[in-house]
């Protein structure tokens, strides 16, 4: 049993692992090859040696960074769900309020950015305000989908039983909705990385303390491309890290929803 | 002489060539703009194109890779691009004084770099400088906050300073009433070229005829700019209405001090020296910016095309 | 009409009509009349809008014209007083991230009943459709006549003074079917609901009934009216009572006359 | 009949636009109840004036804007649902390609600028690139959750015809997905505006041409607030366009996937 | 044994056993043999394994255990050779984006035949049903007899040489269910295609039948058979024959014999 799961966890792990050393192999033919120069592509060594160098200062900064994201991530996952319970049970409020969520996912940061700083400050709060502004519309829109996508025959059976509006929405459009939801996070999680990455850009954390933003920033500016790559590569790891865990969550609760005859 | 430049033999005996700019049209691209406006180029059988730049535009990456032919940067950022192993050259350096500067409110008192304690001080990671004053001086109880280009949160706090470029921030953050005093970074010692023309090593070798024209040209232009801007002012705003005829008027005021200072009044506009390229790479080691052994100082630029003055 | 809770609903229908919008006609100058604790069979032939009717009567759906009335307020007001409409609609409408047991206590759970009360109800509607031991199953482990006695379940934990029941044992073998039946007339007999009950087995609305209305094909209305006046209670023996087979036949005549009037699609 | 459209379609538009008013006038009264400075947040009236002013300006960079948008946004959902057919076509395939998608959702674009310029080159080429790498990730998340998400029912149904992967893909994989394509699409319509945003920041177009990003990065630099959030105004004016547009779509198509009975 | 593919298809199952994931064993030691052309009912409780049992045949699931072919190939082979296999499922699986006509017409559609030659075939169909005026209606326009008399149109047109039913007419009034008895009966006396058909009408399981399985509660396997040997052509009088009532007799009671054996939940 036990060796069973493990060898089939090898079997889903190691395919996209075999298939990730070719992509680095073709990066490095390619650079190689086309004598690719460092400050413009990076082959993979100079890349592994960034990061090897480097490494204690990419994995604070990522912390960092991941910390801001993942607050981010959670804010707009609450608030995003409430605005669609909201959409969801007024289309009135759905036809009026959708024009300011799309001016929050169609603003610049740049041009937000005093207002932020000034009302919520320099440092990690304004970081995940802009991690939440970026991250935000996408559970929206996928939460509402889901919780106004209820078969009329189910809302025919919560009127039969007088079900309150409340109820309706606890007892099904909610639980309808989650499969919906969980797509609508695993757009945000990675949409709250870069988010935080450009909170960086603007907002910083003070005078010590930096994340993958100010990393990617300062090596852009000094053409240390290799160490930008690093440090891309780490921000595509948080993206990652996130991906996976709400995918695993994902596959956990839908079980739940369209689990499957393994026959 | 201006037959050579005619090696690459296009059929109307023109050779065309690209610039890239690093940020949007403005003063401090003004010489160039002229030397194209008024012809100088063309005397040359140079046909030059100036590409607008942005805050991300990758002028460096471009040059090396021949997208294109020119480019326009600071000299840190050649340090960095030879550190980086680009084969980047500096041909011809309009700003001897670097326009970077700190921007305050009078009020603080504070009237030197060194000075700057108990605010907040905006502060891209960008720029050598910025480094370089973190590692030189104290800055005791200062938070060190990301820039972002807007003046906005200076005007809003008395203890708020930022960095700028001194013919802009300060004079957008006097328009809109505040008491901004500019303290210029070149003051601290650290002073690297500004607006800097820059080709690669290959275009030197190759076509040192083109360089010269385009050096020579650039040259002209930047005395006629300084002279009589207004011409070309004009065609700045017509590609680049949001920068208005005033704050390009003020650009020019300054940019002549920066500019002609006794070095150029005496080798002429676009000066270099070793000592200067010498000091600009041991400052940046100190600065943590770049490491020993990256960069010889010798390769960061040509005095070749400088040698003799422009004619008149 | 004032209402008692503790008997069956009165449902009033003259010329009601049906029209959907595509432009369907359901239902056209439909008379029907069922008093309170009335156990009242439908019968007609496949899409005349016996499903519709159960539908207006529950207030799911408008009457295009005419008057509907249970308990003489409009359908969803009579939903919506103290009087409990339960409905197994054709379909099983099971919610599939609910286990067996949690989709039968949905009505009392919406009703706030506590737990403890709706454990034992739930278990004693389990039980009386032979489900007990599938409590903790999801719906999609479960046979098609599986999930329909769970909907049946689900509807008779209610205990409502309406119930509407549409085709509600057509999935199940002829034993379990007959076995219901009898479940489900004793429960009438104690609680005296209202009942309409749509079927397509003649015998079964007979055996049930009393009343058999046969429906005429879209737009239906009522074609014939049977009263079925055997002894209380009913048992199994009827079903080879004279009496009874020569009604059934009746019926049978009539509905296939019904047919005839105009073809049904 | 056509009266009735009309006085329903006031119906539809009247409250979001009287929600609107309110929300101007809490605006202006925030801005003059707080005397808050115009270059920190300009009130309504500012920004109208500097819609008035620079109206020809703007209309101009909003419709090179809104080009680049749309060929991103178009680009975006071609490739992102043929990526999504292929995941839902092969879990390897799924498995292996997922990473380089996060990396494109969180790649900071200043990151690679260098490598767009380069490979596809500035003006408006670079610029739809940036815009459809930043749309392109909601579209293949809920693409293939729409593709993978079938029935097994219908997947049997298919299976007893010996309908080939293609035909499932065909008539029933895609058919299927449409609703939750759609969702994708409303998400990334957004997304593709400010992508173009960001790609006209270090792209551009050229010469004497430039989009709604030329206008925020100069008038930021400037402090000309007002005029700020006027181009921010028409960006959002876009995403608003683009919104409806696809909203538009979607309710006429998703009658044919889930019409209700409207009694 | 090769197939001929004009006639029937052989289907052969020894000790068939069927657990699913969840411990669930629904069929265990079944034998069956059902010989090509042949017209074979089921009928056994709900919940038992009759639709497990057709999706075993059909190759929508494995077998767990014991030997299961067609055509003396796996289920799932002999659907791919040129054998064609129709299945009414239990419930009316339609694809809610298409029309009732290109609902009817997919099976011919996957088969790449030409329009006009599927446009002929699913007008037949629709008529067969007797839906030939819905053709362009959505499926929720419809009832659920008429979304049943859909799915079976669909199966129909397809041409099988195995056609697996599954409880198809149980939505269907008295009348409709005679009438579809008689056009399957006449079609199957065309085609001779083998048929697997599952219902809870032993009437029905008896008229159609050349033989009836009867089927114990789960795990599931046969329990008793009849052979049904009536002359054919048969009709609607055979329903009144002494002989076939007494078989109707001997089959129900064998049923109720088999759910006592072991009650079913
Ligand atoms: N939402 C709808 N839109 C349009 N027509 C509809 C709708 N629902 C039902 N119909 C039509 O109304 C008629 C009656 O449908 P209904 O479901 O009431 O039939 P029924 O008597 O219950 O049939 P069955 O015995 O097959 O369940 C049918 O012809 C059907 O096509
Ligand atoms: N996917 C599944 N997982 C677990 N158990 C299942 C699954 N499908 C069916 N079963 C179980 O297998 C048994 C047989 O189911 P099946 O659908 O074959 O019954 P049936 O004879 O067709 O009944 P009915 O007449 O009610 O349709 C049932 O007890 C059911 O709970
Ligand atoms: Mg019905
Ligand atoms: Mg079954």
């Amino acid at each position: 049993m036990t060796r069973n799961r493990l060898t089939r966890g090898a079997g889903i792990v190691a395919p996209p692992m075999l298939f990730s050393v070719l992509v680095v192999l073709a990066w490095h033919g390619v650079v190689t090859l086309f004598d690719i120069r460092p400050y413009l592509l990076p082959g993979p060594m100079d890349v592994l040696h960034a990061v090897s160098v480097h490494l204690p200062t990419l994995i604070g900064a990522a912390a960092l960074t991941a910390q801001a994201a993942l607050a981010g991530f959670l804010l707009s996952f609450f608030v995003g769900f409430l605005v669609a319970v909201l959409f969801s049970q007024s289309r009135l409020a759905e036809r009026s309020l959708y024009p300011y969520a799309i001016f929050l996912q169609t603003v610049p940061i740049v041009a937000i950015a005093p207002l932020i700083v000034l009302w919520i400050g320099h440092g990690l709060a304004g970081v995940v305000a802009v991690s939440f502004i970026i991250s935000l519309f996408p559970i929206i829109a996928n939460t509402t989908a889901g919780l106004t996508s209820v078969d009329t025959e189910l809302l025919d059976l919560f009127a039969l039983n007088e079900a309150s509006r409340w109820q309706v929405l606890i007892k099904l459009r909610v639980p309808h909705a989650v499969p919906a939801m969980l797509t609508g996070a695993r757009i945000s999680c990675g949409l709250s990385v870069i988010g935080a990455i450009v909170g960086e850009f603007f907002a910083g954390y003070g005078t010590q303390d930096f994340g993958l933003g100010y990393l990617i920033i300062l090596t852009n500016a000094q053409t240390k491309t290799p160490y930008l790559f690093a440090s891309v590569l780490f921000s595509t790891g948080l993206g990652l890290i996130f991906f996976s865990a709400v995918a695993a969550l994902s596959s956990k609760t839908l079980d739940r929803w369209g689990g499957r005859d393994v026959n | 002489g201006p037959q050579e430049a005619v090696e690459d033999g296009a059929p109307d005996g023109i050779t065309r060539v690209k610039l890239a700019l690093n940020w949007f049209p403005e003063a401090q691209h003004g010489g160039y703009y002229a030397a194209q406006l008024h012809g100088y180029y063309l005397e040359q059988h140079v046909e030059v194109e100036i590409l607008g730049g942005g805050p991300d535009a990758p002028v460096v990456q471009r040059v090396a890779t021949g997208q294109v032919e020119f480019g326009l940067t600071n000299a840190d950022g050649v340090i960095n691009a030879r550190a980086a192993g680009a084969p980047i050259v500096a041909l011809f350096a309009p700003y001897q004084i670097n326009p970077r500067c700190i921007v305050v409110h009078e009020s603080t008192g504070i009237t030197r770099i060194e000075q700057l304690e108990d605010l907040t001080l905006a502060l891209s990671q960008r720029p050598a400088f910025s480094h370089f004053l973190r590692k030189r001086f104290p800055f005791r109880n200062v938070t060190v906050v990301p820039y972002h280009g807007s003046v906005t949160p200076f005007l809003e706090d008395e203890r708020f300073a930022m960095q700028g470029y001194v013919f802009s921030e300060p004079v957008v953050a006097r328009r809109l009433g505040a008491d901004a005093r500019a303290l210029m970074v070149a003051d601290t010692g650290f002073n690297p070229y500004a607006s800097v023309l820059i080709a690669t090593e290959t275009t030197v070798r190759e076509h040192p005829a083109l360089v010269a024209a385009v050096v020579g040209a650039s040259r002209r232009g930047w005395s006629q700019y300084l002279d009589s801007p207004l011409a070309t002012n004009q065609h700045i705003h017509s590609l680049n209405p949001e920068m208005d005829m005033e704050i390009l008027a003020a650009g020019v005021e300054l940019s002549r001090d920066l500019v002609l200072d006794e070095v150029a009044a005496a080798e002429g506009i676009g000066h270099m020296s070793r000592q200067r390229w010498q000091l600009l790479v041991e400052q940046m080691l100190e600065a943590e910016v770049i490491e020993a052994g990256q960069v010889q100082v010798e390769q960061c630029y040509s005095l070749e095309f400088l040698a003799t003055p422009p004619s008149p | 009409m004032t209402a008692d809770p503790t008997s069956g609903a009165h449902v009033y229908a003259t010329a009601v009509h049906k029209r959907f919008a595509d432009g369907t006609v359901a239902v056209d100058n439909l008379d029907v009349e069922v008093s309170p604790g009335q156990f009242v069979a439908l019968v007609g032939p496949s899409g005349c809008g016996k499903s519709t009717f159960l539908r207006l009567v529950a207030g799911l759906t408008g009457i295009s014209a005419g008057t509907l009335t249970v308990d003489g307020m409009p359908p969803h007001e009579a939903r919506a007083s103290q009087r409990r409409l339960a409905y197994v609609l054709q379909d099983p409408t099971l919610l599939r991230w609910r286990r067996v047991r949690d989709n039968v206590a949905l009505p009392l759970e919406l009703r706030h009943m506590p737990r403890n009360d709706i454990q034992v109800r739930v278990n004693d509607a389990l039980e009386l459709v032979g489900l007990q031991d599938v409590g903790d199953m999801f719906p999609r482990q479960l046979s098609g006549g599986m999930r329909m006695r769970v909907s049946i379940a689900r509807a008779l934990v209610a205990e409502p003074s309406l119930l509407l029941l549409d085709e509600p044992f057509a999935a199940l073998d002829e034993i379990t079917r007959q076995r219901l039946n009898d479940e489900l007339l004793e429960l009438w007999r104690q609680r005296r609901f209202t009942c309409l009950f749509v079927t397509h087995s003649v015998q079964e609305a007979t055996y049930l009934s009393q009343r058999v209305l046969v429906m005429g094909p879209r737009p239906t209305r009522v074609t014939a009216e049977h009263g079925v006046a055997f002894d209380e209670p009913r048992s199994a023996t009827l079903r080879t009572d004279l009496a009874f087979v020569r009604l059934v036949a009746g019926v049978s005549r009539d509905l296939s006359q019904a047919m005839e009037e105009r073809p049904a699609e």
